[in-house]
């Protein structure tokens, strides 16, 4: 055994172990990175990326002004304005103020909706050249960030 | 299904499922803290007497509440007669309305036994706490982070310094009376260049 | 002047031999320009292989396969701001890049790439190569030094501390080969030329000469040059994860792509050397064994062959490439590539061309041996620690080196000395 | 954090204004931008020559005051910033701070839940062990298990995301139990990891723990005793390096551990060799103990009932739990309010690192640069 290690050690065996295994990951097959452009990942269906407010299919807003996830927010970030309307008693939502800058995404205002109408989708592409552009209006929730598309 | 018209799509409904939880099993009762007597709060009893102000349990957990007197006292005990050989953490609590606003806490443990114990001491604002360091190295930063947030100091400690707010701070973080907004302005202009570090 | 022009091109001497000042310069410039292409293709193909190895793409944005992100790369170092640090020796900043540049490519006047392919052919050569390659150290100690901050001073005292103790080991062993070189002709040689027809002569490359004492040369001296050259995993005066980058720590721009360039110039310079002491340096494979007019045909063709299949292969991958907006620039990038390829080839296959070229073929095949190996290592070994370095150095290469000296010695006069013992 | 700690250290003798070449001993600033310091940490070295005369770490620089924005967030919202603790074991975090907070509040979280957690925790284990791997063989200067360390860490982060729908600050688990089921196809994606893994941690025992560099590097390197450990208050692997069979998973199990079966490796010479050993075999057995879990996984409910304002009885408990680098605790001191009146954290990283200046002092440079990776210290934990 022990002559078996010196051998080893003299023929720098333990070294050409590992340069057999660099060696063998040369294979194209083995690659894993991506072009990001081209190829996009595959988003999970419970990703937390960009908020929405969610519609029914009549195109009206689900949300019903409750204000949980104001509460619900540890930034403290959502800002909900309401007006009441006078011939329903129901509040309407007229304002909805997301400040996706200081956002983590944690998920907490979507668990608080009673009412399903706040989702973080799967939009991941985010960026922005300004931080106000970051913070987010009921339009933006609803129709998504209009970001301008770039293309090589 | 609710439709959103460009865009990514929101994420389908389903995932929230288990925000309405099934039956799930009756919530235990609430913990209140037990008196805690066994043999060694005797022995500690014996040996210091009234030094040993409460002795309980609370959700399982043993603590001591000891005068600040004998806190190095109790502390060298458990560690050289009853066997608790590590000191997992130390921390301080800050009261701001009681008499004695800081609370010391320790918390040791040991492993021949596998049991931990949480030793109290109450200290008054601008008094020294005993040092552990001489007992447990690992003490030093945990009390430097004590003395950093708190601003307890600790007689005896070989270093004792800020260690995670800069030198010249001015302040005490954790005290309950530091507003979470609350900043050293001098240092934040003098050093960052900037009217607010928010 | 234009017939002595003409003149040289009919002789069969390398024309610092024969004194002709034209040749001289076009050669100066075509080594020079050659290295440097070389060193920047030499970069692509690092980063690529590392890549790979390390199951990802690497660069594939500027140019199909990224193959022209070396340019962009130099551009931008051109470009990029030259920072001098305020408390710097502002003169030896200044000129320690220089120096190294200067003593890298030197080196390469007495590299014989083929027979008349050599600037000039010196009689001391291995040893001129050997001396100017290690007064590269001069620079980096120079750089570290003028840097004046602690990184720097680090590195390039590393630096000079490791060189010096290799060279020896690796002076060691070139003296092997050149004893090798006397068992012929009875009188030895330390012309690189002179060097590579003796293994012509001696019908064998000095590598399996006096089995295994030339190839334990070789060997030495392979781990002597990775050292030598800073290259992991013997890149102490760099060492990134310990001194941020060593001596080039305050280097930026145009001044840290010198550093650069005479690194890469450097490695190009050693494995030049070991191709040419023991891997036979520009003589194809078996050109005793596969003598002959027709065999010499037949492996003068291999150089052009490999550029039309190359040029074939770029072609191939040219109707692979998927045909979107984004990619089309790359597909004609690669198309045009592979164009020049293939008229590259298509030349290098005239009976005229060939035979001057096939000289650089193979020399540039077996430094690309060592260059490869250089890239391999550097993707599989973790780095050693100053004291374990000089261990090496000291304690297990020189004794080696030395053994070998006196092996092949005593091989060399084996017949002397058995006359001596029979008698 | 200042300049003036520089100057005024007591590992500083050169009075400002002489360089230091009129000193016989060399002071290095390695950090806090440095490639090897894993973050933010700087180290202050005392050389002469190679040699390290003396070492003082300086941190903060990463300081967030995690411990005060607790104070001013209620129970359940707490739950993302824990996370941001240990960023590399989000999922760690979570569980020690839920169990806390359960603890506290005395509730029992069904047993699908449990066996959840132990999954996504040991999953955690792995991505965390292999971020750690391959930074520290990086710091010894070999590139390529990095790349293959990051291959394999994405499969199980894959999977973070399908669960949780976040990668790295997962904000997996809630207060009494789970939010979310396992998808469909859970239980057969983490079998996959399971098989897929082991080979692959081969792999790397190819390319680097025969590899007489990394031996050369790594033995007789930052040994640490067993005693020194516990006067440290060293835990987790460092300590297990050490020879102490200690895990607070068998020891003291939370989370339906003592259901499983695994072995707790332990190293005997407490040198950096050691703890890589331990380290890699620690994420064999986690791989054992994801197997038990996933097939032993039972149908149930996954969340306890917990009031939706969570007012937890007036008291304090201390719960930690094993994470990667060693036991995180958490001491939750509640007032009967809606949010806790002091969160502490006991964070491993915190204090095993107090052991560098013991470990690295009279070794070379490039020994402290292997410590701190060995440490495995991650600095949102170290500063909070």
């Amino acid at each position: 055994m022990k002559i078996i290690e010196m051998v080893r050690r003299f023929l720098l065996i333990d070294l050409l172990e590992g340069m057999w295994v660099t060696f063998r990951h040369q294979n194209p097959s083995d690659l894993v990175t991506e072009q990001y452009p081209m190829n996009r990942p595959e988003i999970s269906d419970r990703f937390r990326g960009q908020p929405r407010l969610v519609k029914d299919e009549n195109g009206k807003l689900l949300c019903t002004a409750c204000g949980a996830c104001a509460l619900a927010c540890p930034e403290k970030l959502i800002k909900v304005g309401s007006l009441r309307d006078p011939e329903t008693k129901k509040k309407v939502l007229t304002d909805f103020d997301f400040d996706l800058g200081r956002c983590m995404f944690c998920g907490l205002c979507e668990e608080a909706c009673p009412s399903n109408a706040l989702n973080l989708s799967s939009g991941y592409e985010l960026a922005l050249y300004t931080r106000e552009g970051l913070e987010l209006g009921k339009d933006q929730l609803e129709n998504g960030i209009q970001g301008k598309v770039y293309d090589k | 299904m609710p439709e959103v018209p460009d865009g990514n799509p929101p994420n389908p409904v389903p995932a929230q499922a288990a925000t309405t939880p099934a039956a799930a099993p009756a919530a235990a009762p609430k913990p209140v803290p037990q008196p805690w007597d066994c043999e060694l709060v005797q022995q500690l009893k014996n040996s210091y007497g009234s030094g040993i102000h409460d002795a309980a349990t609370f959700a399982g957990q043993n603590y001591l509440v000891v005068d600040r007197a004998v806190c190095h006292d109790v502390l060298l005990y458990l560690y050289q007669q009853l066997g608790y050989t590590s000191l997992t953490d130390l921390t301080a609590v800050h009261y701001p309305k009681d008499e004695l606003p800081f609370e010391m806490v320790w918390i040791l443990f040991s492993m021949a036994a596998n049991e931990r114990v949480r030793v109290k001491a109450r200290f008054a604002d601008e008094e020294s706490a005993p040092t552990v360091t001489d007992r447990w190295v690992g003490a030093n930063w945990m009390e430097r982070e004590v003395y950093d947030m708190f601003g307890i100091r600790f007689t005896g400690h070989p270093d004792l310094r800020r260690i995670l707010m800069p030198d010249e701070w001015t302040g005490h973080p954790l005290r309950k009376d530091y507003d979470p907004h609350k900043q050293d302005e001098v240092w934040v202009r003098k050093n960052l260049g900037i009217e607010s570090g928010q | 002047m234009i017939q002595s022009i003409l003149q040289y091109l009919h002789s069969d001497v390398t024309p610092g031999v024969a004194g002709n000042l034209f040749w001289v310069v076009v050669y100066v410039l075509l080594v020079f320009a050659g290295i440097s292409v070389g060193v920047i293709f030499m970069n692509w193909f690092e980063r690529k292989i590392m890549a790979h190895m390390q199951v990802r793409m690497g660069p594939m944005r500027v140019g199909p396969h990224g193959l022209l992100q070396p340019i962009a790369d130099a551009l931008k170092l051109i470009i990029k701001e030259d920072l001098m640090p305020a408390n710097a020796d502002k003169i030896v900043f200044w000129f320690a890049p220089v120096c190294v540049v200067m003593t890298a490519f030197c080196g390469f006047i007495v590299v014989p790439f083929g027979p008349t392919h050599a600037i000039t052919d010196m009689n001391i050569g291995v040893l001129f190569m050997l001396g100017v390659s290690s007064l590269g150290v001069l620079g980096v100690i120079m750089a570290g030094w003028a840097s004046n901050s602690h990184y720097p001073l680090m590195g390039s005292l590393r630096s000079g501390a490791q060189m010096v103790s290799y060279e020896i080991a690796m002076s060691m062993t070139v003296v092997s080969a050149v004893m090798m070189t006397s068992m012929a002709t009875g009188t030895g040689t330390l012309s690189m030329i002179g060097i590579v027809q003796a293994q012509l002569q001696q019908h064998t490359w000095f590598a399996f000469s006096f089995f295994p004492v030339g190839l334990t040369a070789l060997g030495v001296f392979s781990i002597a040059m990775v050292a030598e050259t800073n290259r992991a995993p013997f890149d102490l005066p760099e060492a990134e994860s310990e001194l941020v980058a060593g001596f080039l720590t305050e280097y930026s721009g145009f001044r840290w792509s010198l550093f650069f360039l005479a690194e890469y110039a450097g490695m190009i310079a050693v494995s030049s050397i070991a191709t040419t002491l023991w891997l036979g340096g520009w003589l194809r494979p078996f050109p005793n064994l596969l003598g002959g007019k027709n065999w010499d045909t037949a492996f003068s063709l291999v150089p052009g062959i490999t550029f039309v299949a190359l040029a074939a292969l770029c072609l191939f991958y040219f109707t692979r490439m998927p045909s979107i907006r984004a990619m089309r620039a790359d597909a004609r990038g690669l198309a045009a590539f592979g164009g020049v390829l293939g008229v590259i080839g298509i030349v290098m296959l005239l009976p005229g061309v060939r035979v001057r070229v096939q000289d650089i073929y193979w020399f540039t095949l077996k430094v690309g041996f060592f260059m490869y190996l250089y890239i391999w290592y550097r993707t599989t070994f973790p780095r050693y620690r100053f004291d374990q370095l000089m261990k090496i150095g000291w304690k297990v290469l020189l004794p080696i080196s030395i053994g070998v000296v006196i092996m092949t010695a005593l091989i060399g006069v084996r017949q002397e000395l058995l006359a001596l013992v029979w008698r | 954090m200042s300049d003036n700690r520089f100057y005024d250290s007591p590992i500083e003798e050169v009075a400002p204004g002489n360089t230091f070449l009129d000193s016989n001993e060399l002071v290095l600033n390695m950090g806090p931008q440095h490639p090897s310091t894993h973050g933010v940490l700087r180290v202050i070295l005392k050389l002469d020559g190679e040699k390290v005369n003396g070492i003082e770490c300086v941190i903060g620089y990463l300081h967030r005051g995690i411990e005060k924005v607790a104070e001013h967030r209620t129970w359940a919202q707490f739950g993302p910033f824990v996370d941001r603790l240990d960023y590399t074991a989000a999922v760690s975090n979570s569980l020690g701070y839920c169990l806390a907070v359960e603890k506290l509040l005395g509730v029992e979280v069904p047993k699908r839940a449990q066996y959840l957690r132990v999954i996504l925790t040991e999953l955690c284990r792995l991505a965390s062990h292999q971020v750690w791997l391959g930074t520290h063989v990086l710091d010894i200067g070999a590139v390529t298990p990095l790349f293959y360390a990051f291959r394999d860490r994405e499969d199980i982060l894959n999977v973070f995301e399908k669960y949780c729908g976040a990668r790295l600050t997962t904000h997996a688990f809630r207060i009494g139990g789970c939010r979310w089921d396992a998808y469909a196809g859970f239980a057969e994606q983490v079998l996959h990891i399971c098989d897929d893994l082991g080979p692959k941690i081969d792999e790397y025992r190819d390319l680097i723990t025969g590899n007489r560099i990394w031996l050369q590097r790594t033995k007789n390197v930052g040994v640490i005793s067993a005693e020194d450990c516990i006067a440290y208050g060293i835990t987790g692997p460092v300590l297990r390096g050490s020879g102490v069979e200690w895990d607070l998973r068998k020891k003291q199990p939370y989370s339906s551990y003592e259901d499983f079966d695994f072995d707790i490796p332990i190293g005997t010479a407490g040198d950096t060799f050691d703890r890589y050993v331990v380290r890699v075999e620690e994420m064999h057995q986690s791989i054992r103990i994801i197997r038990q879990a996933t097939e032993g996984l039972m149908e149930g409910p996954i969340i306890a009932k917990v009031p939706k304002v969570i007012k937890p009885p007036v008291g304090e408990v201390y719960v930690s739990i094993e994470a990667p680098k060693g036991e995180l605790g958490f001491f939750l001191v509640s007032n009967g309010s809606a949010m806790p009146y002091r969160v502490r954290v006991r964070p491993p990283s915190f204090i095993n690192l107090q052991a560098l200046e013991k470990m690295a002092k009279g070794s070379l440079v490039a020994d402290v640069v292997a410590i701190i990776g060995t440490l495995d210290i991650v600095l949102g934990e170290v500063d909070r």
